[in-house]
């Protein structure tokens, strides 16, 4: 089926989203949409699913005007999303997830979870995900959850489908699934819109690419145009694609974990014997796939985590046992996993958000009282600094488009005096743009002499930018390894093979 | 651009919608008044013979009720002197203390995501404290006042605080919890009142002894009028709440952890400790509202010494919009429905339960200005 | 509402008014009796009347409200129900010499609960307990199972002593017959154990406490809750043989009591009604007379208590006359009830 | 796992406090009586020494405290349910002995006295299980009781039909969970304001017409039929459960169908699947094509016609005539149940079905003679609840959105 969008206006308040915006896909074709965070992205493929209203523009299906009262017409029309933001009921097992909306039902509405479960099975099998259909979502890892969502989509078998970033929170592996899925789709004469951030990725399955920037269309882009080209596109700059380090100069021994076990609410283990020091000006880089202790292990060194045994040390302090507070006190910058959920509180500003774990310290606070000129400053100075796209430094942190929220946090981690920097996915749904500022930013912690943990899915970003890898495997860590090490090898130690 | 929208907002929702609002409530009140009254009856019989009589009937009784709400309420302008004639407005103003001082205290839970409808049982907590300080403590005024506010406060900020414990121990839903306190409160100053510990020994009834003159709030125009000091104690309750939640740092925390838990906790916020800090400071608040009642109006310890402000504190705070110049706008409203009522009833004999119908829906219609706007044909708010 | 006041007496320019207090005037019992008097005298007096009911969560802020607006209504008596409004009758009564006051259920006191007594105060109490003796004897004569039984809605004094005059009832029947009639819900001594709803709305408590007393054995129950007592007359016609004795006033002519007006074995009556009649009568032709001299307490000499006459249950053989005995004994006081308010 | 210490450590204090009743555990027996005159298989009175009884549970108890504690500390697990289950029963069994040592306790009334008080409860929390699953908050509970119980009586008394009388209640108590659904999802006004402000305005208009048109007609409008209680041939005979659940009026045995019909299709229906959907993420549910508001509306509407039905048995399924403020803050209890049971139909029953235990608890004991004040005694629902909840229950999570308005951009 054609889609077509023709002169789409979105607006959120004074704030337009999209302006006039207009874009053809053809059936089987696989067409990328690209632009920094903020640009519109998610907006215009929510004003498509029927979830916005546009203020201006129409939505064409195969020539035909549209008019999508909410997501129930447009899937009734034959769109399917896979959304940026999982939309996932967390309480739900995956088979219920799969299914709602569209339930296969026995006599009187009476559910039929056994055919949804087989449903759900065979199409994981198809698409080479393994998922067990009576797990409880909520439970699953990131990744996972992911997976979840594509297979939403890809039930519905929907005539235009829509990837919004997607691969964000995927393991390459599963990526290379994803866009042999896709090349499928498109064998199938499926229109297909993708968003990410990933050029790699683009140019791989790309048939045609429309690159947005602040809510307008800035002009399509060729596959075979080099990856530097479709950045500098994007952001309107040149950018710089890899991450240029000097060799680190090694401080002392800051940071150790030293036999480390670590148990789960429900009591079953989820570390296993874990050791790893980090030296003061270095970057140790946690690679492995979504799920296997990585969470876990980033928690028990902010000190979330109850119940441990082993050692964790920051210069020479033990860490086990101390509350939140007192280790964040003693220099440790974190920047959760999730941000939505652990990162930010989405209805506070963005000010707000910028003092969430300093909001008692100086200069924030004098005494008992916040400053709320100085805090106003700090925010105005950050959001230049980070160049995060709102309205205002009022604007909520929930009004932010995903890359901007990432921002708010890390501005907010790396803007205090560190002794040690833990960052999960710090990158994850960034534009091209932030990617290289954000790497900076790490590298320049980095060579300010305080030793740096980043937890990655991304094995281009492990090896950018890590002196050294540690691969972990199903809470343990299967090796520790030079930067250059090839992706082959570390890929197979990811998956538990070598 | 910022400002005419605030502009815009003030004249189209709040202002003018809440005059629509109470406005319509009054409206709605009107009808049940009428059904009620006698001559309305009586005239609607003959209806058809002299339809005027009807429509008098109906202006008389209508507007005799609210002009007699308005007498006893705001100001009396029947009464003979200036002086009497503002009485009714000091009433008003005393009942609206204690209602505000509790709508405080449950707006500064509100805002920390914690529903405590414990403002009942953190009431009588606070009223009974204050209540044995203020009788059987002998000292020098400038000791025994500022003890029996404290002792209310105290007593508030204990039985809420408990909550606050029970929560961030154990994980026990605070809705619960504040809903079973309210009734072992109830019970437990019912059991007190027939013991030694609060019983006046010559009484046969459960009542108190009265508080100490030197621990009385001072009235503030004399004994003529109603109004004491305690009006300052809530004012200055409504600044502090307003500095706690806009300008203070654990302020700051408890909303944050209002609105997201998780990222309080990341954030190294000590969860457990401000869900107990919170609900201790939402207590003291309905505990100083106890303490007013016990040494502002009640003066001796009965049963019902809370009222029915527990419940009341409740619309009063998300009235308010939890927010404190909101929550004193809504308690005043509430004190002068209440000093309305009697002489509503005394001078018109209009069954005293309309004035909580009409209290409710003035609550619903302010709430929803878009149904106002809508029943008004007002123009609606642009949106920005 | 009452029916437009009866064009047949002339109205006077005399304003009768009256607070109740939380119970409301439509309580079925205490309050309504007391206000069923006012309602007369602008019958039969052609006064005019205006009332305040205090909310169901009263203060003594309420009270003096209340009263303040009767005050300012220009009334020339106001009578005041229940002891919870005993020191705002008294403060206004001070502010107030040339209006006249009845106070029921309670006198005045001071602050320290010494005796209080103004000229333009008239207290009104009932020694109820001297009823209740006779309502006891009576259910104790007629209980087949040997089991009554007796609740309140609150354990207040103006609660227990109805119970606590049923109990001696009982136990004086016991002792004049060798019987042993025991008295459920009020087991021991102490008032304060005794039974209790809680409350005095909840009619489905009244039933379910009453079902667990027949269940045990009573066949007659003394419910002294207000209108929570309804669940009790509704008790008795799920259980042939089990009777309901009523409070304040006649249940038997009561509409809310009407279901079950074939069960009920007599009403301990408090004569409220006749008695603000009377005071206001006294204020109308100026003989009225206040202070703790010219107090009135009823009791059964005075008719100001008594029990409801036979209605549709009959009392066993001769019983009716041993109750005249008794009446008589505790009339000319050879016969002491014990009760909170003998001085 | 910390939540399991805490219960084990809860537990233990428990114990060791019924180690101290047994050691002042009267001699005097307590009579227990199981059979009623209708049973068929006539179980015999049996006398039961407190010391014997407080030994057995003291002993029942620490092992059941000791053995949870073991679970958290060694295996992290949490207590199982069947632990705290033999724990309650423990606890309450050895009360109850003492409590009643020297006199005589009738299973049977103590048992039938607490369902008919758990009624409205348990009516009132099914309002709140398909309100709140759904994402609407719902405090207006007592609301709909009191709207539910005054209608039913009124209607009840005009057509003199007791069936027109309950279909009164269930759409008295839908109105008022109408305006709930109107105002907090169409005006999106704050769902926990409506709630309490409607119960205000039922009671203003109950006590209003009750006094301005009941009262002063009663025997028109205020004197309906009654529901009589129906013994089911057999079940009604099986010993001591049989006269708690099998003697009871229609209304009651409405309830048990209700229960079970919430249950499944909360759980077991699309319907149910949807509806939860939208309490917990209504912008997911709204992304696969469901109706969020319809959805809210209806289940709110037809939790709040349940309700109503609560209401009835507060007039025509115990004492026919409506009072004023009859229902007394029953809704705020079913609301506490609602929660205490985990936001499940079932579980919440149970929850209302023991606070009701409790409640008739204090009435039994006082008829034969209480060893404590009635106010004392007067709190024992309340406080118990409070120790289960702290002490067992523990963090319970409602529906996530229930609260939260759903706006479409
Ligand atoms: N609900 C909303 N209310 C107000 N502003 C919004 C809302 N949703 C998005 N925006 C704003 O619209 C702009 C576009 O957001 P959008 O999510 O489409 O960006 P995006 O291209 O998807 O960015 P990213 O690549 O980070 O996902 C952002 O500036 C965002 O702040
Ligand atoms: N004020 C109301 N009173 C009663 N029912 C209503 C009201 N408003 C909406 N409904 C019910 O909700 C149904 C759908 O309402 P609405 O169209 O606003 O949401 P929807 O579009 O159906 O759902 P979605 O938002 O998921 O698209 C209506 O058909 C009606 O049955
Ligand atoms: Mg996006
Ligand atoms: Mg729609």
């Amino acid at each position: 089926m054609k889609l077509e969008l023709r002169g789409i206006t979105k607006r959120f308040g004074a704030m337009v989203a999209n302006d006039k915006v207009s874009l053809t896909v053809q059936p089987g074709e696989i067409h990328c949409l690209l632009g920094e965070n903020g640009a519109g992205k998610s907006t215009l493929m929510n004003v498509l699913y029927g979830l916005y209203q546009a203020d201006e523009g129409e939505i064409l299906l195969d020539d035909e005007v549209q008019k999508f009262a909410g997501p129930g017409e447009a899937m009734a029309a034959g769109i399917g999303m896979v959304h940026q933001h999982f939309m996932l009921i967390p309480v739900f097992t995956v088979a219920e997830n799969v299914i709602l909306g569209h339930e296969p039902t026995k006599f009187g509405g009476v559910l039929d979870l056994k055919q949804a479960r087989d449903k759900v099975r065979e199409l994981s099998n198809r698409f080479g995900f393994d998922i067990d259909p009576d797990a409880i979502v909520g439970e699953l890892p990131v990744g996972v959850q992911q997976r979840v969502e594509i297979i939403k989509a890809l039930i519905s078998d929907a005539k235009v489908l829509v990837f919004d970033e997607p691969t964000a929170v995927l393991t390459p592996q599963e990526t290379d699934e994803l866009m042999a899925i896709m090349k499928q789709l498109r064998q199938a004469g499926h229109a297909i819109v993708f968003i990410t951030h990933k050029l790699r990725e683009v140019k791989e399955v790309a048939d045609r690419i429309t690159v947005l920037r602040l809510g307008k269309v800035v002009g399509e882009a060729k596959p075979t145009d080099t990856a530097e080209q479709l950045a500098s596109m994007m952001v309107g700059r040149a950018v710089d694609l890899d991450v240029n380090k000097g060799a680190p100069k090694l401080g002392k021994k800051a940071f150790v974990v030293e036999g480390l076990n670590a148990w789960n609410e429900a009591g079953t283990q989820v570390l296993f014997d874990v050791s790893l020091d980090v030296h003061e000006g270095e970057i140790l880089v946690i690679a492995g796939v979504q799920g296997n202790g990585q969470t876990e292990l980033t928690e028990v060194i902010l000190g979330a985590h109850a119940r441990t045994t082993g050692k964790v040390s920051l210069d020479d302090q033990d860490l086990l046992g101390k509350s939140i507070k007192q280790i964040l006190d003693l220099g440790l910058g974190f920047v959760p996993e999730d941000r939505t959920q652990d990162g930010l509180v989405g209805e506070f500003t963005i000010a707000e958000n910028l003092i969430l774990d300093r909001s008692d310290r100086k200069p924030f606070a004098k005494g008992p009282s916040i400053q709320p000129k100085v805090v106003r400053e700090f925010a105005q100075e950050k959001l230049k600094q980070y160049d995060i796209r709102a309205q205002s430094i009022d604007s909520t942190a929930k009004q932010l488009s995903g890359g901007n929220q990432q921002k708010v946090v890390l501005a907010r981690e790396l803007s205090r005096d560190l002794r040690l920097l833990v960052a999960s996915q710090p990158t994850r749904g960034l534009d091209v743009g932030s990617i290289e500022f954000v790497h900076d930013q790490i590298i320049a912690a980095r060579d300010s002499g305080i030793p740096v943990v980043i937890v990655a899915t991304e094995l281009d970003e492990a090896t950018q930018l890590g002196d050294r890898i540690a691969v972990m495997y199903r809470g343990k860590i299967v090796g520790i390894v030079p930067a250059d090490t090839p992706r082959t090898v570390l890929g197979q130690m990811m998956a538990g093979v070598a | 651009m910022k400002n005419n929208r605030i502009v815009r907002e003030i004249l189209n929702t709040s202002a003018s919608t809440t005059v629509f609002a109470v406005l319509a409530s009054f409206i709605v009140g009107g009808v049940l008044i009428a059904v009620a009254n006698q001559d309305v009856q009586t005239a609607v019989g003959y209806f058809f013979n002299r339809p005027g009589d009807t429509f008098a009937a109906l202006w008389n009784a209508v507007s005799g009720a609210y002009a007699a709400m308005f007498r006893g309420a705001i100001y009396n302008y029947n009464a003979h002197d200036f002086a009497n004639g503002i009485s009714p407005i000091t009433d008003t103003l005393a009942f609206a203390t204690p209602i505000t001082l509790a709508g405080l205290g449950l707006a500064v839970a509100f805002r920390s995501g914690l529903f405590n409808i414990g403002a009942n049982g953190q009431i009588i907590f606070g009223a009974m404290l204050s209540g044995w300080v203020a009788i059987y403590v002998q000292a020098p005024v400038y000791v025994l006042f500022p003890l029996a506010v404290l002792a209310g406060l105290v007593g508030g900020a204990i039985w809420g605080g408990l909550v606050g414990l029970l929560k961030a121990t154990t994980g026990a839903n605070e809705v619960i919890v504040t809903i079973m306190f309210n009734y072992i409160a109830v019970y437990l100053l019912g059991y007190l009142l027939k013991t030694p510990v609060l019983k006046a020994p010559q009484s046969i009834n459960p009542v108190s002894l009265p508080v100490q003159n030197d621990a009385k709030f001072p009235l503030l125009f004399g004994s003529d009028y109603r109004l004491h000091a305690g009006f300052f104690v809530m004012l200055a309750a409504v600044a502090f709440v307003w500095w706690l939640l806009n300008r203070s740092t654990i302020g700051y925390q408890f909303r944050a952890l209002g609105h997201n838990p998780d990222a309080s906790k990341v954030a190294g916020i000590n969860i457990g400790m401000t869900y107990i800090l919170v609900m201790a400071i939402s207590g003291a608040l309905s505990g100083l509202a106890g303490a007013s009642q016990i040494l502002g109006t009640e003066r001796v310890l009965t049963t019902g010494v809370a009222a029915s402000y527990g419940i009341d504190a409740i619309t009063v705070a998300l009235l308010g919009r939890s927010k404190p110049l909101g929550v004193l706008a809504a308690g005043i409203l509430f004190g002068a429905l209440r000093a309305g009522a009697v002489t509503m009833q005394a001078n018109q004999n209009v069954p005293s339960e309309i004035v909580l119908v009409v209290q409710s829906l003035i609550v619903l219609f302010i709430a929803a200005p878009p149904l106002v706007r809508a029943m008004f044909r007002l123009p609606k708010v642009v949106k920005a | 509402a009452s029916g437009p006041s009866t064009p047949t007496v002339t109205p006077i320019d005399y304003k009768a008014c009256m607070v109740s207090d939380a119970g409301g005037f439509k309580d079925a019992s205490f309050n309504e009796e007391a206000y069923n008097g006012l309602k007369e005298a602008v019958a039969t007096l052609g006064v005019q009347e205006a009332k305040v009911q205090s909310p169901e969560t009263a203060t003594q802020t309420d009270y003096v409200n209340g009263i303040q607006a009767m005050v300012d209504e220009g009334c020339n008596m106001i009578v005041t129900v229940g002891f919870n409004l005993a020191s705002a009758t008294r403060d206004a009564a001070k502010a107030h010499p040339e209006i006249n006051f009845a106070l029921i259920d309670s006198s005045l006191s001071n602050d320290d609960y010494s005796p209080l007594s103004l000229p333009n105060v008239k207290p009104i109490q009932y020694d109820t307990a001297q009823a209740a003796f006779l309502a006891g004897y009576l259910a104790a004569a007629t209980s087949k199972s040997g089991k009554v039984s007796t609740y309140g809605g609150m354990l207040f004094p103006s609660v227990t002593i109805f119970m606590d005059g049923f109990k001696q009832g009982v136990d004086y029947y016991n002792s004049e017959k060798g019987a042993s009639v025991s008295v459920l819900g009020a087991t021991g001594s102490d008032s304060s154990k005794w039974s209790a709803t809680g409350d005095f709305s909840d009619q489905t408590k009244g039933k379910t406490l009453t079902e667990s007393f027949f269940s045990q054995g009573a066949d007659i129950v003394l419910p002294v809750a207000g209108p929570v007592g309804i669940g009790s007359g509704q008790a008795t016609l799920d259980h042939s043989g089990t009777y309901v004795i009523g409070v304040d006033s006649d249940w038997y002519n009561i509409p809310a009591h009407a279901a079950y007006k074939k069960n009920i074995l007599t009403s301990i009556e408090k004569k409220m009604a006749s008695a603000v009649l009377a005071v206001i009568k006294s204020g109308v032709d100026k003989t009225f007379m206040g202070g703790d001299a010219n107090q009135y307490v009823g009791t059964l000499s005075n008719g100001g208590v008594m029990i409801a006459p036979e209605h549709d249950v009959m009392y066993p053989a001769g019983v009716q006359a041993e109750l005249d005995a008794i009446a008589a004994k505790i009339k000319d006081g050879s016969l002491v009830v014990k009760s909170i308010y003998q001085k | 796992m910390r939540q399991s210490r805490k219960a084990s450590i809860t537990m233990l204090a428990l114990a060791v406090f019924s180690f101290v009743l047994w050691a002042m555990a009267p001699a005097t027996a307590t009579t227990i009586k199981v059979a009623t005159d209708s049973d068929i298989i006539k179980l015999p009175d049996f006398n039961v020494s407190p010391m014997l009884v407080s030994a057995i549970s003291a002993i029942v108890m620490l092992g059941v405290a000791l053995f949870v504690g073991w679970l958290a500390v060694k295996k992290n697990r949490k207590a199982p349910r069947w632990a705290i289950v033999l724990f309650g029963l423990a606890f309450v069994v050895q009360a109850l002995v003492l409590l009643f040592s020297g006199k005589t306790m009738t299973i049977s009334d103590l048992l039938r006295g607490s369902l008919v008080l758990a009624v409205p409860l348990i009516f009132g929390s099914m309002a709140g299980v398909l309100s709140e699953r759904v994402g609407v908050v719902n405090i207006a509970i007592e609301g709909q009781l009191l709207a539910g119980a005054f209608t039913s009586a009124l209607i009840a008394s005009i057509t003199h039909s007791l069936w027109l009388g309950l279909v009164g209640a269930l759409i008295a108590g839908a109105a008022v969970s109408w305006i709930l659904a109107v105002f907090s999802i169409k005006y999106v006004v704050d769902q926990i304001i409506v709630g309490v402000v409607l119960n205000v305005l039922v009671i203003g208009l109950t006590s209003f017409f009750f006094s301005t048109v009941m009262q002063a007609n009663q025997s028109v409008f205020n004197s309906p039929p009654r529901f009589d209680s129906i013994a089911i041939p057999l079940l009604s005979q099986i010993p001591v459960l049989g006269p708690m659940l099998f003697t009871q009026t229609a209304i009651v045995y409405l309830m048990y169908v209700a229960l079970a019909a919430v249950y499944f299709f909360m759980f077991k229906t699309r319907w149910g699947l949807r509806v939860r959907a939208v309490g917990e993420y209504p912008l997911a549910a709204d992304t696969v094509g469901i109706k969020v508001y319809r959805t809210r509306y209806i289940s709110v509407v037809i939790g709040g016609a349940l309700a109503g039905l609560g209401g009835a048995a507060f007039t025509l399924g115990s004492v026919g005539a409506f009072g004023d403020k009859m229902t007394n803050g029953a809704g705020y209890i079913a609301l506490a149940a609602l929660i205490f049971g985990r936001w499940n139909p079932i579980l919440a029953a149970l929850a209302g079905l023991l606070f009701g235990f409790a409640q008739n608890l204090q009435y039994v004991l006082t008829a034969v003679g209480s060893p404590v004040p009635s106010e004392l005694l007067l709190m024992l629902p309340y406080a118990l609840t409070v120790v289960a909840v702290a002490g067992l229950v523990g963090k319970v999570t409602g529906p996530a959105s229930a609260g939260k308005p759903y706006i479409k951009s």
